[in-house]
């Protein structure tokens, strides 16, 4: 059973069609699938429904699709100061839904875990809440949320093994792990392929189950979104 | 002499305690990781998914896969611990964050609190607010008191809600606030500044904590 | 003549597919792992924790932090991978295993399955068999064709189910069924067993594959 | 902040009353609180709810607390060939409740996680189910479970640095790391206690914001409930 991929193109070979979801990992720009992202944008396929945190920025992440007009409805918590993405959205060409950022997680996570369905206190008496389910458990009210899946995840790793064993790096976990999960088909892109055995099976954070390919994804470009620094000597 | 930025951090740093867990919006809460008292520690949350968040990296040091949940460059403490975004908002809703200090555009005297849109304009979306007021054991708005001369101290938000009655304790740059089932009470005022000059700039209703009249 | 167990556990395994995620339960199930189709690979799940499931330790080599979910002590492989419980299930639930394998009391014509408990006799609980049977991809039942000579293939489950209308294939020492939505099919008889003895000790109606009587 | 206590007597002072509820950690006796549970059997603490996937055996794990009849309910999936429980419940001396073991682990994980209920297909059609609310999604039947928490969790875990982040071994981990964000308060005994830093902070797998206390428990009898090897050169 191979799971490795020579590159984007071919991981991605028999997956994409018009109309589909897609979960895409990351946090700002930060872990995100960007390998992957760009040959989704090079295959010309549209009316995507992208469920992601963010949207990228102009000429970055989720931006590449954004410009090229290949999404049709975003589910995110945050899609920032993204200009096209205005204009998109003003024009009528974009369909957003947000999601409270836990709420979003939580519904991919349950998504991936068989879940349908969850209680949350998160957008109680909000616009969030409005349409869905409200039910008092001991005193305190709760709005019912539902479980995401998606046609195809797509994700970014720091690490795998063949057997798609996936080693995150710091901050670049965020969302990438449940969506792993939620894919009905899961392709990672990683930045170091390793053997079986050579990953401490204790710190392997995605277990091999919930990808089905992988890329060895190099050169990154890895674009830092606010570059933050403090002077020596403080 | 109302407080400036700093001061209103400096107060709501003043809120903590040693050993809690406290997650710092963008804006002036930013700033109250700068007046920690001395003698207490606490560990920094980060909703994308750090507990122990250290400092801006050195020039040079930035490092892409280490960033805040304001996206800004950041490092790592000897604490520090990495998780996904499922488990980070667990402990966000689940109740295991102390406190949770953010800005607001407008609290109401019964604790809603609006801070994510404005009707008309480009919404960029709620991010973790939402889940963090919901969830956050404590919640302490740090805002300006007004803004353009119009309150943000309502009787009721006008803008759409990012929490429902979650608001425990405001702090402006006019004095703090607090809010319980009973209402909105004033418990001090920053120094100089007067009783009636609170009232002028509060639309809400607002007990006096005795004493402090 | 009828299939022997380990003659049972091989024509199970021959339903594995490379890259297939499998769970084993105890009793005759477990045998199946001896018989895994050279060719392909498999990683088996143990519901306590772990993907990848090794042979049992050699003597001396017992480590008590590794065993599965039958309690024994067992080994990792290079493949191996540990979680916790909510993962564990998360990945059962999700429908993430491909095929689950479990010993069975009675199965029903309708997919009912029973293998929990005796009413009267002490109950030791489900363990995790109620969420494997309903969250994994395909769930072959792996058991003796009748006990005591009481037929355990029968219309209407009389002990009290694990899972309603969860099984797609029965193994047992003389035959193989599947069922659906149009009830069950007798697809296979073990070599030299009479079709006529298979209706003796079956309770429940079956189709019989064409060709096959 | 000091979140380490010279002993198990000491991490439980005034934790403790009775008729509490207390979740335990482990599977069978791989990876359970076993200084801990002792500390509880000493204490004499009575009426006690445990949660917990087992209830040990005689003489080890949950069974000590048996012993001592100190429990007056048990909420697991498997109590398996305990004689000793069996008399205490045929007497009526014990209330059992349970639960398909993966509604188990998600309903402390919910409870942990702040979801007061959720919806599972496990046990959909049996009695598992009943007297729960039953609903469709997507043509599918779902039982609703509620979240569980608990007064106390005592945890299990192979290393720990002094704030509290928690490393597990192996098939150690099971149920530890879910309990420890259920509790109200939680203990976590260790085999190996290190400084803060000695820890890769992307090998933590419990955070030391769920860990209230921590003793650093060694020699540990770690008893092994079912021997199974193979002969070399096999």
């Amino acid at each position: 059973m191979n799971k490795v991929y020579p590159d984007a193109h071919a991981a991605l070979a028999g997956l994409l069609r018009d109309g589909m979801t897609i979960m895409s990992g990351g946090f700002g720009l930060c872990g995100i699938p960007e390998i992957l992202v760009a040959a989704i944008r090079d295959s010309g396929v549209t009316g995507l429904t992208m469920i992601s945190n963010n949207a990228g920025i102009d000429g970055a992440g989720l931006g590449l699709l954004l410009e090229s007009r290949q999404i049709r409805k975003m589910v995110s918590s945050y899609v920032g100061e993204n200009q096209l993405f205005a204009d998109l959205y003003l024009k009528g060409e974009l369909e957003i839904e947000f999601n409270p950022q836990g709420t979003l997680a939580e519904r991919i996570r349950a998504g991936g875990a068989g879940i349908p369905a969850f209680f949350t206190k998160t957008g109680v008496g909000t616009s969030v809440a409005e349409g869905k389910e409200i039910r008092e458990f001991d005193t305190e009210s709760y709005v019912m949320e539902r479980g995401l899946v998606a046609d195809l995840a797509v994700i970014h790793a720091w690490k795998a093994d063949r057997e798609g064993n996936l080693v995150y790096r710091k901050t670049a976990r965020n969302f990438n792990p449940v969506m792993a999960t939620a894919g009905r088909v899961t392709v990672a892109e990683v930045e170091h392929l390793v053997e079986p055995g050579a990953i401490d099976p204790d710190h392997i954070h995605t277990p091999g189950i919930f990808v089905d390919r992988i890329i060895h994804a190099t050169p990154l470009e890895k674009r830092i979104e606010q570059r933050t620094v403090r002077k020596r000597g403080n | 002499m109302s407080w400036s930025r700093d001061e209103m951090a400096r107060r709501a740093a003043a809120e903590l305690r040693d050993g809690f867990y406290v997650n710092l919006g963008i804006g002036i809460p930013t700033l109250v990781s700068n007046f920690i008292p001395s003698g207490i520690t606490v560990q920094l949350q980060s909703e994308n998914g750090m507990l122990g968040m250290g400092p801006f990296p050195f020039e040079g040091e930035e490092d892409p896969d280490l960033i805040n949940a304001g996206k800004q460059t950041i490092t790592e403490l000897p604490t520090t611990s990495y998780f996904d975004s499922a488990q980070s908002f667990g402990m966000i809703r689940g109740g295991h964050i102390d406190v949770s200090i953010l800005g607001a555009m407008q609290v109401a005297e019964n604790g809603d609190l609006a801070n994510w849109m404005i009707p008309g304009r480009m919404v960029k979306g709620m991010g973790g607010a939402m889940d963090l007021v919901a969830g956050v054991k404590r919640v302490i708005v740090l805002m300006e008191h007004s803004a353009r001369n119009e309150p943000k101290l309502l009787r009721r938000c006008t803008l759409p809600l990012t929490g429902k009655g979650v608001v425990d304790t405001v702090i402006t740059d006019l004095g703090v606030f607090t809010i319980d089932r009973g209402g909105m009470t004033l418990t001090e005022r920053a120094p100089n500044v007067a009783l009636e000059e609170i009232r002028q700039k509060t639309e809400a209703s607002f007990a006096v904590r005795s004493g402090l009249a």
